[in-house]
């Protein structure tokens, strides 16, 4: 693929190579855009069929518990450890099943390099929330966590990539919808201010529904206090690669998410600031079959790259040591900043 | 007659963009949610006859949603009524220079006391032609991005920047999503983030969601008494929250969305006290008060931060860094695996 | 019109009006976008029929030769004083006809207070320009002065606006079709130049069909020498007000007439990068009519505002006050500029 | 087989872009012109039997034009092939986060010599499919949009910009007037025009117009021997001139479109030599020489700006500043009315 290259033979060699290669592989075309690539959802007009991994599928047929796993996209059964060993990508139709936070960290960074922080933090209940129908907030948090083994719905910390250091936050959707308030905002602007201090760039894999509505306007506030943060990343020089995944909307994919130096999105993620159901309900009219999916984000300008999850490691790796050389390049510039 | 208001006739004008949920329907995937919102997906424990029984009750009381009625009083002033009235000058700029001119956000240069400024607000209708127009005061991508523009031409031109929020949320339009609603919105945020101007905002009627927050984050944060300002309407926090926006009433109290509560939380640095019977009332000696307010923030961050020159404005963009920094609560586990 | 006002009542009053007039006066709508507004062609397809005015209407009909004037727009005949009068726009159905450079200029400053400078420039012949048909460029060009009565396409000088010192830069289309070569250029530089040095805002008003042909690349360049000037401008903090007249295409509207802090198109002009006959030559598409007029230019949010010609005078009034209190700002803000 | 291409190959691919405009049809109006064109509308003493005299004569040998058809030969290596053969790493970046991704200009993050660089070109294709795709090279404003915010991006880390110029001119289309071609031009002109980076720019095919300048406002101006950079097309220029694009050959000598001529003229800062019969014949030694004088001029840049700070870089933009400010040719007539 032309778009995304690292020089492997020699100088030489490689020039001989283009003028070889040139009518078969220069130019080719872009990344052709399928409206049902990744998703394969059949019904037109809903959002792609997306089904939760964790779900059992036992209730699609008789299958033993964990052996087997049916992709949600083709209906294909997938030898679970088979799809574990394809980073959870179905090997059959592409579709990219959604990772939780420490499955996507430990299958990113060098093994042993991950350190959390903060994860100690959990939610308070600044609104004394009453609800109609649930437990008190905290109560209704304290089982979230029980369930789903995790503090909060992002993980933030420090890996490395190939021996690259980065700085991580990585939402979980299976905590809360991962809903952003006051401790998702808190983490992230703590990680950040971290990488500062060791100068280090910083990835955001984004997965969430949007602001957390228990936390009322200290949720919206989250938007805008997670977007300054970035804006002090990039005040020091420091990348900021956003990486959206299935699925991301509202408040996360409207802040610190969209202000990135490079976007990425993974193939066939629903990604878009309302659902379809509310466009449909608000313009009477029916959307097209994948529509808000990272491709449509793609053709309409909006992420530098839809990236298979095959090839997310590598591609940071580029990006990271092209960052690394401009960073020493400004340190070497020191006070070269131009007031403009 | 002033004081009292139809609410049927308010509602009615609003019946056809206000998101008709039907009561059953459920809400089980992140793609039928509002954006902004996040929903307790997957969650057997509510099944219907629940909130049926929720639905019978007696609606109670709430001081919040009276508020409600009153931010999205058909007579309250809009954007253009509160420059017109604060300002002795105004050209109003169009367009985003890029793909359109949205007429549900409206700015300019004007001068306020003495100063110029840049003036920006969502502006609504007053009747069905004029809503239709305005979008009801929802904002498309491009309305944002020429916010942008004009928050640039701010920062080129020294000019304080001033702006009126009044806006059920953002246009969330199969068009919205083709120009990038979520990257206008973010892109306006770390704008204001930065603009190293003074930067002061007014709650003046709805404060609905990241629609409002996108000309929002502001050095100052002023509501008058009887705005609201949410992470979701009402109506859609009830629908997310219980599944039945019957119940906007309740989220509304439990939303905490008055300028009131607001302000003890600390995310509102004043609120502007409206005429008994709300601001529409009594529109001169409202528009008193308000400049009386906007002049004195104003006149304080020229005095602390404007006058020192750039150090006085890194001083003032870390005030205003420090302020959002603070916002949120969070608790510590004692059984902490990191740090 | 609510979209622009300046206070005549005193506050008190125009509080208590704004309240008496909110049902009638507020929120009026845009205003409307009319495809035909102020050209009144009925030939969809092409561009609005526009007859240069300076051409005498005698083959239209019997006329006193310049007694009376035919609107190329709505066809009536207007007595020519009362077009002049009206600041040459049709009564009947607002056309706005062409104004020469000297025209626009006496129409818009205080009366004697305009300033020339650099009108002793001329064209040089850098390319030694062959020509398969016409003379050769230089005695073109004098043939074309000769013609006009003007040295350039472009009039520069500094003028006042009720007091107001203001910068012009005033393009002439019946000087070689308003073209921009090396004379155009330097001229416009060296007014920028000596605003930034008076310390002036800069109106410029354009009417150009884009680069002087004759002087191939180095009319192009203009391109970036004119927006290069405008660019230190506003490094100066002095504000460029940018009205586009018709018809105004190719590299003017695609330099310096496009970087302005406020750009205002007069009714009906035809604004656009290319012309309509090459459009539809490269799209096979028919245009519809009013397509690259100002009000289409408004409606994609290109523009600040179509201005009427009467309106012009008051708005930039206003305007430059606006920013002349801007820049006493700015003044006591010395050193305040702060480093983004 | 190198060396000798097929003409009638390449008209016959490009036949269905280039404005078929008739030869006997009257130019008489400003709207009918090509973009970047000014015309003699008008004057009425070029009448059409004065034209078609000329159009039967015998068009002479034309060196300029064979450079034009060499700049537009379809072996000729395209952008992404001078960056894959420049560069070690590189990542193209998409879209202008605003309406869309346009793939005739291309642009992204690379490693050119141990620095990391920002890259942006016109992208033409090799054959009907890939220009089809590519638009044969001609950017909608979109297209200048994505190259302005990788601009920005290279400001930001202080990313010197090397640009690859290869179009026939921005896209006159319908599309490109609704959406402000005009202005995106202006905008990445004024960009370049402070882009606190070293920009270099190098004509590699066909310089088409205010589409070329778009992104080559530069430090160092380079040209390839055979490339060419024009005012308008030689056919446009003909059609302009003369009212008749089968003058072209006459109007590529005219219009002094070549590189040696411009590098004469002063607007060039080098000219690299080819191979014999053209880059196409030997890409290898091409690249080579490319490579090196593209690193012998940024290392210059390099040396006389960069390494001294603030102050260098204030100096680079002022040399960009004279560099243009000095481009023009005039004289004065001494009846002067004013100064
Ligand atoms: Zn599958
Ligand atoms: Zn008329």
């Amino acid at each position: 693929m032309k778009e995304l290259f690292k020089r492997t033979a020699k100088p030489g060699e490689a020039e001989a190579n283009a003028t070889e290669q040139a009518k078969t592989e220069h130019n080719g075309p872009l990344p052709k855009f399928t409206w049902n690539q990744g998703s394969g959802a059949a019904d037109a007009g809903s959002p792609p069929a997306k089904v939760s991994e964790s779900k059992k599928p036992a209730k699609l047929a008789k299958i033993p518990d964990n052996l087997w796993t049916r992709c949600p996209a083709c209906k294909e059964l997938i030898y679970t450890k088979e799809l574990e060993n394809n980073k959870k990508v179905c090997q059959k139709c592409n579709h990219h099943f959604r990772l939780k936070a420490r499955e996507r960290i430990n299958l990113l960074v060098d093994e042993g390099s991950f350190e959390e922080i903060n994860s100690n933090l959990i939610s308070a209940d600044p609104l004394d929330f009453v609800s109609l129908t649930e437990p008190p907030y905290p109560q209704k948090m304290a089982e979230v966590r029980q369930k789903t083994g995790l503090n909060e719905a992002v993980i933030t910390g420090f890996g490395q990539l190939q021996g690259l250091p980065l700085g991580l936050v990585v939402c979980d959707f299976s905590f809360q919808g991962g809903s952003m308030g006051g401790v998702f905002g808190e983490k992230l602007v703590r990680l950040v201010e971290e990488a500062i201090r060791r100068r280090c760039p910083v990835l955001t894999v984004s997965a969430s529904g949007g602001a957390r509505m228990h936390e009322g306007l200290f949720s919206l506030m989250q938007m805008a206090k997670t977007t300054a943060a970035i804006n002090r990343l990039g005040e020091a020089g420091l990348p900021h690669i956003s990486l959206l995944t299935d699925p991301c909307t509202g408040g996360v994919f409207a802040s610190y998410a969209s202000v990135a130096d490079i976007i990425m999105a993974e193939p066939g993620a629903f990604i878009g600031f309302a659902g379809p159901r509310i466009i449909e309900q608000i313009t009477k009219q029916k959307l097209p079959t994948g529509f808000n999916t990272a491709e449509f984000l793609l053709e309409h300008g909006m992420v530098d790259r839809v990236i298979p999850r095959k090839e997310l490691a590598s591609t940071l790796e580029i990006l990271l040591r092209l960052y690394g050389v401009a960073s020493a390049q400004i340190a070497n510039q020191k006070e070269a900043s131009y007031a403009r | 007659m002033p004081g009292r208001f139809n609410v049927k006739k308010r509602l009615g004008d609003r019946a056809n963009i206000l998101p008709k949920i039907p009561k059953e329907t459920e809400v089980n995937s992140v793609e039928e949610i509002l954006p902004e919102a996040s929903i307790p997906a997957h969650e057997p424990e509510h099944d219907q006859k629940h909130e049926k029984e929720h639905n019978s009750k007696q609606k109670p009381h709430s001081p919040a949603w009276e508020r409600v009625l009153l931010a999205r009083h058909i007579e309250r002033p809009r954007t253009l009524d509160f420059i017109q009235a604060l300002c002795d000058e105004f050209v109003e700029l169009h367009g985003d220079r890029r793909y359109g001119d949205d007429a549900a956000l409206v700015g300019g240069l004007a001068r306020f006391e003495g100063r110029t400024v840049m003036v920006l607000g969502h502006q609504k209708g007053r009747n069905t032609k004029e809503n239709i127009l305005r979008n009801f005061g929802m904002p498309r991508a491009e309305g944002y991005r020429k916010a942008l523009r004009l928050m640039e031409h701010a920062a080129k031109f020294k000019l304080p920047l001033l702006t009126f929020i009044d806006t059920p949320g953002a246009y969330p339009g199969k068009e919205s999503e083709e120009r990038g609603m979520s990257l206008a919105i973010a892109e306006n945020l770390l704008e204001l983030c930065r603009l190293p101007v003074p930067v002061i905002a007014l709650v003046t009627g709805e404060g609905g969601s990241g629609g409002a927050l996108a000309i929002g984050v502001a050095d100052r944060m002023l509501m008058l008494e009887n705005s609201i300002y949410s992470v979701a309407s009402p109506e859609a926090s009830a629908t997310i929250l219980w599944r039945d926006a019957s119940q906007a009433p309740a989220a509304a109290e439990a939303m905490k969305i008055t300028a009131p509560d607001l302000h003890k939380f600390g995310i509102i640095d004043a609120v502007i006290p409206e005429p008994p019977g709300g601001g529409h009332t009594d529109r001169p000696s409202l528009m008193i008060t308000v400049r009386e307010f906007l002049l004195r923030h104003l006149a304080e961050l020229e005095q602390d931060y404007i006058g020192r020159g750039v150090e006085g404005i890194r001083a003032m963009l870390d005030a205003r860094y420090e302020k959002y920094r603070k916002i949120g609560h969070w608790a510590e586990l004692s059984n902490s695996k990191d740090n």
